[in-house]
């Protein structure tokens, strides 16, 4: 979490991660043209071409010079031209973001949710039965890696049952519209989203279950139950926000680890996000596209850190300006 | 969030968590009702999905790219499971003094757009690939397109050329020039407009974040009404192609071999594909003590190809033809068949090469015979590439034979790059279009991409490689290409080691069938375009 | 009407309050003190059902008795009917709420909308003194004071008819903690009050009857003021000892021990220092005693020395004329009065050495007519010129020893390691080179020291010391004063001390007794005769005693007055440095 | 406040039910050539075939003895899980800690170093070791330490932050010790308790991260791990061989990860002790 001055420590993080995206690649073996053409021995890789699709993708520049363009492009807003799709990043990547922010986001409020409340009535009910049951599954599910509860899930409901849909985002030219499309979406969304939850509540269950035990032997618990507040109103209004302080605070790294989780899940379910599109982009050297991920990723994150450090202000009184 | 509602929040989650269930149920039985819309639609799954916009520059160098451009686009000549079938072109005839082709076009072939088909259009068309550089297969072999009359053209060329047919006239897409003229960068331009052709479908939609693909009949074809009314690609996992298929969700898909048996049994119709793609055991060649041809024979004494045939493909495939062409191509060479599997003969090779057996190991002036083989986990992408499971055998194999191995995995990209700059002993890689035209062998013996052998040094081999691409007659080039198979067998610059077979299951609404040496130069995939209008 | 009949709570099997029974009318306010651990807050915690621990017993609250409520009828009650404000200030407010938001929410909870409640939550804050803009802040931004009104306003959201204040005046600056004292007087007005505070001077101002509370058990109950200034158990008299305010006289004593839980018979008796074997068996329950309830086996501190109507005179010249006085167990009692008032001839008629005229002697309630060596073995004296009483032909051990001989207790060697055992009690060195020393060979002080060591060798109950330490000088005379002191601390010996000098009976006496001309004219807690003398010869006494102060205050004229401090408490800046 | 950590352990049942588990995996894997008939990299010939007497866990797509490459393939899990958990928690207690104490620009640098890094999905970095570095067991777990770090290192960065603020660390400075001497007596003691809960995690993403390596088809393709398993075996989840050839390693991987994280949970409430009222 960036607390002192902000802004400028962003800018400087945003610096770094601009010039990692554009030398990582780089350092990785095997060149676009290779990766994009090479792979088909049918394609008569006549000298011209190769020379011309040097030229496009301009690989014969330096590599200094090529960072300059790189950098005053973006100044530009613009991320640069994806040799594999031929076309703008922006465009592709415009494509691919939004299904990877809808199942991220929505997976890390449902974590964070279910996490917090389950944390809660487990920490409510310390060491009884319920508490253990909850407890133990917790730390078995959380060992699950992502692509194979996926896998699991896809099998169970999708290949056996037949009642979840077995790939993709949407059902393709259904020719459905607005509600009975949000529904196929949601419909596809179900099992990626709940494979990202199954395996990622842990973390926050187990924090905000620690902090629950802890803040109910606070005094002000104390002062809240002399009050004659009902038992759920002092479990969630009063330990319950205190003790979202710290999940807050985890969410952004979370959100980190949400995010090369959705990966793999996206591979296994086939869903149309960053995550299958950076691994396209990975196997065909694909350079602007691999920074173009990189970034929006980088960005994402940095955002949703910025973001919840506004939520902790919101959330915490006692953090007047940056701590 | 002035006030955080917690009061609430156990409710709030309770009823999200309901209305999240009721939700799937409901979308649940929707989509059961979306699949199967009767006959009217054919549904084609596949892996990756995204394979470009269908039009004949934007579409990604890749067959299934090249096979969704071909079902809007025509050419000049086509091919069916037999051989050549005439196309936009009644009949044509080879001129052998001018060495060029004249081609008579139908008459009655009407653009999507309903504007008249005519021989402008073809030479619009080849006088437009020169300038635009068309990457899917070499233009360069046509040097002037004349069209004395609307209806029939001349195309001449600059040598006599064998795989002219095959890799031109049944490949190249005729482009309506009312659409294409004055566009300058062909692969940018992809709106609706782009993907105007003559062929059986008509472009509806393309998603490129989806993978999918919608296209519609095209009442006017020529070559009959198609019998589907919409054409659909899906992106779907190979891991759960075939629950697709049983629930009715696609029509089409390649299966991996081993659910082909059930479902046969479950009443679909199954086709087993021409062995088009070949893993092969790429040797640096450059290097002692690989550069010593004997060398090479003794490696491929030692490499058991029908046991990796048995094991690793559980039998689906054919044992590598040395010649590099499959045994059921039709231009296969028996007598190319040099290397049955025995280690004997690798321990005789080796020992008149002056190497000594200590122990396990071969040595030579006190050091261990040691070679590094690369592989890639996730392979080449193609189902059947050779992977960890068929390095591991290898290696058993090779260290029996008395060759110290070391397995190195390492990712796809970088093992090609590796070959490319010979920083390999020996590497497993492959490739596909040994079903098309023999013209594919001079590819990958001289060509100098990674996949390609790069082997010059046999001048014998050279000359016969020059001379089958002239050879126009048909039984001449055969005895050229049988020739070519024996030498490089002899050389054996880089082993095949088997052809995995590939499978389609179709539930038997259109009868799919393999084009004879692959859709086009050569893309070993079923789907051709007259299975849709017979 | 509050009712507690015979409470136990215990956590895990310990008990923590043990057959505790009070009893509280509308309007009526009882401070609960003891030291901590003692069950006070457990008290607070088990009216409101709040306690973890299982609990026995019956709290009765109009007709019901709370202990046996579901715990939703019990929810409906707090905060409604019975309020409690909570000890530590610092975290007992919820950090994420504002004050206001708190206050309203009590109301809330009791089914008061949510417009209205805010409203009166301001206005409520206003009358315990937090204006709107501090009402709306946050609970970091109060200072100690601001949180303990906002917590008291907590508490009277609901205007509740029984309200558990739990140390409402701890941790706070004197000028808060008036504030708020005055505030709380305001605030309990009409409604049944419980205190509870080990700060007794808040416990006086704030509470009319006063509960005493030891290791679980009720030891002493009755009206404030009367327990303040005339204790009758041992413990309470220990606590007001202890406890410092600024009309404390005598050097502050502790109570000697540790109080632990689960003690068999009275929780008190390992440190009370007139038990007796039966404190031990059976642990005694709160009885009425004068006006107030007591638990004690003797009914509270015994009368050890009772002087009634003695009379003397030699020839015409009548020197005491019917002396009434009475020493309690454990106390020290200053004899003050010019010389020739007939202080040492009171004493001497007590140990018999001069015979009274009239009156008798009662010791511990039996009359004494001979000095039996029993009586001496509870009653010893020191006499004011250490030099005569030892005589010069016995050295340190053999005058030590002479009182064990006289009454043949144990053997030699039980008398040798008791001689050594009082000479280390009275700070002198007890090896052989010491013992064979003479009284001329000893310092004023150190004789002194061997006479009080040989007066103590019998374990007295009572030392009557005619003015021990006039011959010393001050600096010996402090640590002799201070032996004293301790010796009472932890022995619980009573003393009778007679003296001319106002100062020293300050400093060591709880009661002082002013004699003259044969008769006793006025006696009191010495604070209160200190404070504010009745009898004009105590004023002139005081007066001659006065201008001995030390010269830099007496030229410092009056006190600043209390209104020149600026800001909350803190005097400013300019007036300290100038003194 | 020392604890005695064994004795505790052993009391909370969480942590019996941890130790228990991770002894019976460190025996698993020791005793591996004892428990399986069957060398893991053998080819048995029954290709496919479901579990029997002869294969207890049936064998995979080329015949090998699923039991066998479990029990291996424990050796290989525990050993990269472990080893650069270490590694990485070392790392992340040396980098975290002192930018922890020395603040300022060292400090400043670091941070922003480590949100760069967090930034970076573990596939480049991965795919970038595998080519240039001959992969073997060390360079595994030297990679996943590399991609642990950044995370766990703020997290010690901000334990020592509120530590360094804490009383008896402010006491001994007036007693004029040196940071060296608080580190060593205050701070690294103090850490003990998140230590030991970033090493837990730290295994469970580093045996996560190997699944991955593995299926970018880098890394040592002889070595039998789980991950590895998991690999082949997701590529044949349309016949019913899922069932005993991908089931087995998961159940065990979240066995493993379960165990370790009962250990952690047990570890943490003596160490914060109002969690154990």
């Amino acid at each position: 979490m960036l607390r002192d001055r902000p802004f400028a420590t962003y800018v400087l993080a945003v610096f770094v991660i601009l010039s990692l995206n554009f030398i990582l690649p780089r350092l990785m073996p095997g060149d676009p043209l290779l990766a994009i053409y090479g792979e088909e021995a049918l394609l008569a890789m006549s000298p011209e071409l190769k020379e011309e699709l040097v030229r496009r993708f301009s690989l014969d520049r330096p590599l200094s010079a090529q960072f300059l363009a790189y950098l005053a492009a973006l100044f530009r807003g613009d991320l640069g031209h994806s040799y594999y799709f031929n076309a703008p990043v922006s465009r592709v990547l415009l494509g691919f973001l939004p299904w990877t922010l809808l199942l991220t986001g929505l997976a890390l409020c449902l974590c964070a949710a279910l996490g917090v409340v389950l944390g809660i009535e487990s920490g409510a009910r310390r060491g009884r039965p319920q508490d253990a049951v909850l407890l133990s599954a917790a730390l078995f599910l959380g060992g699950f890696p992502d692509f194979f509860a996926g896998t699991l899930l896809l099998l169970f409901f999708g290949v056996t049952l037949g009642v979840a849909p077995l790939a993709g985002a949407l059902t393709p030219y259904a020719g459905k519209a607005g509600l009975s499309l949000v529904l196929d979406v949601l419909h596809h969304l179900t099992l990626p989203l709940l494979t990202l939850v199954v395996v990622r509540v842990g973390p926050f269950y187990l924090l905000t279950r620690n902090t629950m035990v802890t803040t109910l032997g606070e005094a002000f618990i104390l002062t809240a139950r002399a009050k004659g507040c009902p038992d759920r109103t002092v479990r969630y209004r009063h330990a319950g926000r205190h003790s979202l302080l710290p999940v807050v605070t985890a969410a952004g790294l979370q959100y980190a680890h949400l995010i090369t989780g959705a990966l793999f899940v996206e591979m296994v379910f086939s869903y149309p996000g960053m995550g299958t599109l950076l691994y396209r982009a990975l196997l065909t050297r694909d350079y602007p596209l691999i920074q173009g991920i990189l970034l929006t990723a980088a960005l994402a994150v940095l955002t949703v850190n910025f973001l919840l450090e506004l939520v902790y202000v919101k959330v915490d009184p006692r953090v007047v300006r940056a701590r | 969030m002035r006030r955080f509602r917690c009061v609430s929040a156990g409710r709030f989650l309770f009823v999200t968590g309901t209305l999240l269930l009721a939700l799937f149920a409901l979308a649940g039985c929707q989509a059961r009702k979306g699949a199967d819309g009767g006959g009217a639609v054919y549904t084609v799954a596949d892996p990756t999905g995204d394979w470009g916009f269908p039009s004949p520059f934007a579409h990604y160098p890749r067959g299934p790219g090249y096979i969704r451009m071909h079902f809007l686009f025509d050419t000049l000549v086509w091919k069916d499971e037999k051989g050549f079938v005439p196309a936009l072109a009644e009949s044509w005839q080879y001129l052998k003094d001018e060495n060029a082709y004249v081609f008579r076009l139908r008459k009655d072939v009407t653009w999507h757009d309903g504007r008249k088909f005519t021989a402008r259009d073809v030479v619009f068309t080849v006088d437009y690939l020169q300038k635009n550089r068309y990457q899917w297969t070499d233009v360069s072999i046509v040097t002037r397109a004349e069209a004395p009359d609307d209806y029939t053209v001349k195309l001449v060329l600059a040598r006599p050329h064998a795989p002219f047919m095959n890799n031109f006239a049944a490949t190249v897409p005729i482009i309506p020039e009312h659409v294409w003229q004055g566009v300058t960068q062909p692969e940018q331009f992809t709106d609706k407009r782009a993907a105007i052709g003559t062929g059986p479908f008509k472009f509806v939609d393309y998603n490129k974040e989806q993978g999918t693909y919608l296209y519609e009949a095209n009442p006017n074809y020529y070559g009959g009404r198609p019998k589907v009314a919409q054409l659909r690609f899906v992106k779907i996992n190979a891991e759960v192609v075939p629950a697709a298929l049983r629930q009715k969700q696609v029509n089409a898909a390649q299966v991996p071999p081993e659910v082909v048996g059930d479902l046969e049994k479950e009443g679909f119709t199954v086709i087993k594909g021409a062995h088009d793609w070949v893993a092969k055991l790429m040797i640096n060649h450059t290097r002692p003590p690989l550069d010593n041809p004997d060398f090479r024979r003794a490696l491929a004494h030692a490499v058991d190809r029908q046991a990796l045939v048995d094991t690793c493909l559980r039998g689906h495939g054919l044992p590598g033809g040395a010649g590099l062409l499959a045994p059921d191509n039709p231009w296969y060479n028996p007598q190319a068949e040099l290397y049955p599997y025995d280690p004997a003969t690798t321990a005789e090779i080796l020992t008149g090469l002056g190497y000594v057996k200590k122990g396990q190991y071969f040595e030579k002036d006190g050091r261990v015979l040691e070679l590094e083989l690369l592989v890639s986990g996730e392979g080449v992408g193609v189902p059947g590439s050779p992977r960890e499971r068929e390095a591991e055998m290898i290696r058993s194999q090779l260290e029996k034979a008395g060759i110290k191995v070391n397995l190195r995995g390492l990712e796809a990209k970088t093992l090609d790059q590796r070959v490319g700059e010979w920083k390999f002993d020996l590497a497993l890689s492959g490739h596909g279009g040994i079903g098309g035209d023999p013209e594919i062998l001079n590819r990958v013996i001289l060509g100098q991409s990674f996949l390609s052998a790069r082997y010059d040094r046999s001048g014998e081999l050279n000359e016969l490689l020059k001379r089958q691409l002239s050879a126009m007659d048909p039984g001449e080039r055969k005895g050229i290409v049988a020739r070519i198979q024996e030498v490089y067998a002899r050389e054996m610059p880089a082993l095949p080691l088997y052809h995995p077979t590939w499978y389609w299951t179709h539930d038997g609404k259109v009868n799919l069938f393999y084009t004879y040496q692959g859709v086009g130069t050569g893309v070993p995939i079923p789907l051709n375009k007259l299975a849709f209008v017979r | 009407m509050l009712e507690i009949r015979n409470l136990w709570v215990s956590y895990g099997g310990l008990p923590v309050l043990r057959d505790v029974s009070l009893t509280l009318a509308r309007g009526e306010s009882l401070a609960v003190v003891g030291e901590s651990g003692a069950g006070k807050t457990t008290l607070g915690l088990s009216i409101l059902g709040l306690v973890e621990g299982e609990c026995r017993g019956e709290i009765i609250w109009r007709g019901k008795n709370l202990l046996a409520l579901s715990e939703e009828e019990l929810r409906r009650l707090r905060g409604r009917e019975i309020a409690m404000v909570f000890q530590n200030v610092e975290t007992a407010l919820h950090p994420l709420y504002a004050v206001c938001d708190q206050v309203a929410e009590a109301m809330v909870v009791h089914g008061l909308g949510k417009g209205e409640a805010a409203d009166r939550a301001l206005a409520l804050l206003e009358r315990v003194g937090l204006r709107p803009d501090r009402a709306r802040a946050y609970p970091h931004q109060l200072s100690g004071g601001e949180k303990q009104r906002a917590l008291l306003a907590l508490a009277l959201a609901n205007d509740p008819e029984v309200l558990v204040l739990d140390e409402p005046t701890a941790s706070l600056d004197p000028r808060t903690k008036g504030e708020i004292v005055g505030l709380l007087l305001e605030m309990v007005r009409d409604r049944i009050t419980l205190v509870i505070t080990h700060d007794l001077a808040a416990a006086a101002r704030l509470a009319g009857q006063m509960a005493v509370l030891y290791a679980g058990r009720l030891v002493e109950a009755g009206p404030a003021a009367d327990l303040m200034r005339d204790p009758r158990h041992p413990y309470t008299r220990g606590l007001l000892r202890a406890y410092p305010h600024l009309a404390t006289t005598k050097d502050l004593q502790g109570i000697p021990g540790r109080m632990e839980h689960g003690v068999e018979g009275c929780p008190f008796h390992p440190r009370c220092t007139q038990r007796l074997e039966a404190c031990a068996v059976r642990a005694p329950s709160p009885v009425p005693a004068g006006g107030r309830t007591l638990a004690c086996h003797r009914g509270g501190i015994v009368p050890l020395l009772e002087v009634r109507g003695i009379a003397k005179s030699f020839g015409a010249f009548r020197l005491l004329r019917g002396v009434n006085l009475t020493l309690y167990e454990g106390e020290t009692l200053a004899l003050v009065g010019e010389s020739g008032s007939g202080k040492t001839t009171l004493a001497r008629i007590v140990m018999g050495l001069t015979a009274a005229d009239e009156g008798e002697i009662l010791l511990e309630g039996q009359k004494v007519e001979k000095r039996t060596p029993e009586f001496y073995a509870r009653v010893q004296m020191v006499f004011q010129q250490p030099g005569e009483s030892l005589s010069h032909r016995l050295n340190v051990l053999q005058a030590v020893k002479e009182p064990l001989d006289v009454q043949q207790r144990g053997t030699e060697e039980e008398r040798l390691s008791v001689v050594k055992r009082v000479l280390a009690e009275v700070e002198l060195p007890c090896d052989d080179g010491f013992l064979k020393k003479y009284p001329h060979q000893l310092s004023g002080g150190e004789v002194q020291r061997v006479a009080i060591a040989r007066a103590l060798v019998l374990e007295p109950k009572l030392l009557i010391a005619d003015e021990p330490t006039a011959a010393l000088d001050a600096s010996v005379q402090a640590k002799v004063l201070k032996l004293l002191l301790d010796l009472q601390e932890k022995r619980g010996l009573a003393i009778l001390f007679i003296t001319h000098d106002l100062a020293v009976a300050r400093k060591v006496s709880d009661r002082v007794a002013v004699m003259l001309e044969g008769r006793i004219v006025e006696e009191g807690p010495t604070w209160e005769v200190m404070a504010s003398p009745a009898h004009p010869l105590t004023r002139s006494l005081l007066t001659w005693a006065g201008p001995q102060l030390p010269p830099a205050w007496a030229r410092r004229g009056s006190w600043p007055a209390h209104e020149e401090f600026s800001g909350p408490g803190r005097p400013s800046a300019g007036a300290v440095s100038s003194r | 406040m020392h604890v005695d950590y064994w004795a505790h352990l052993k009391q909370s049942n969480a942590g019996r039910a941890g130790l228990i588990l991770v002894c019976l995996l460190v025996g698993v894997a020791v005793l591996a050539p004892v428990l399986s008939p069957w060398n893991p990299g053998a080819y048995t010939g029954a290709i496919f075939s479901p579990p029997g007497r002869e294969h207890w866990l049936g064998t995979n797509d080329v015949g090998q003895d699923v039991w066998a490459q479990l029990l291996f393939g424990a050796r290989t899990s525990l050993a990269v899980g472990c080893g650069a958990a270490l590694l990485a928690t070392l790392l992340s207690a040396l980098i975290g800690g002192t930018a922890g104490l020395l603040g300022g620009l060292y400090d400043r640098f670091w941070m922003r170093a480590v949100d760069a890094l967090l930034v970076i999905p573990p596939v480049i970095p991965a795919i970038l070791v595998g080519a240039y570095l001959r992969p073997s067991l060390a360079v595994t777990v030297a990679l996943l330490a590399a991609i642990l770090w950044p995370g766990e290192a703020r997290v010690v960065r901000a334990q020592i932050l509120s530590l360094k603020e804490r009383a008896p660390v402010a006491a001994a400075r007036t007693f004029g010790a040196g940071w060296g001497h608080i580190l060593v007596r205050h701070l690294i003691p103090e850490l003990g308790p998140v230590l030991v809960a970033v090493f837990v995690q730290g295994v469970r993403r580093a045996v996560f991260l190997e699944a991955g390596l593995s299926f970018l088809g880098i890394g040592d393709p002889a070595v039998v791990s789980w991950g590895r398993m998991m690999q082949h075996a997701l590529r044949f989840t349309y016949l019913d061989v899922w069932k005993w050839w991908l089931l087995p390693p998961g159940l065990a991987l979240s066995l493993t990860l379960g165990a370790f994280a009962l250990l952690g949970f047990a570890l943490e409430t003596v160490f914060h002790p109002r969690l154990r009222r």
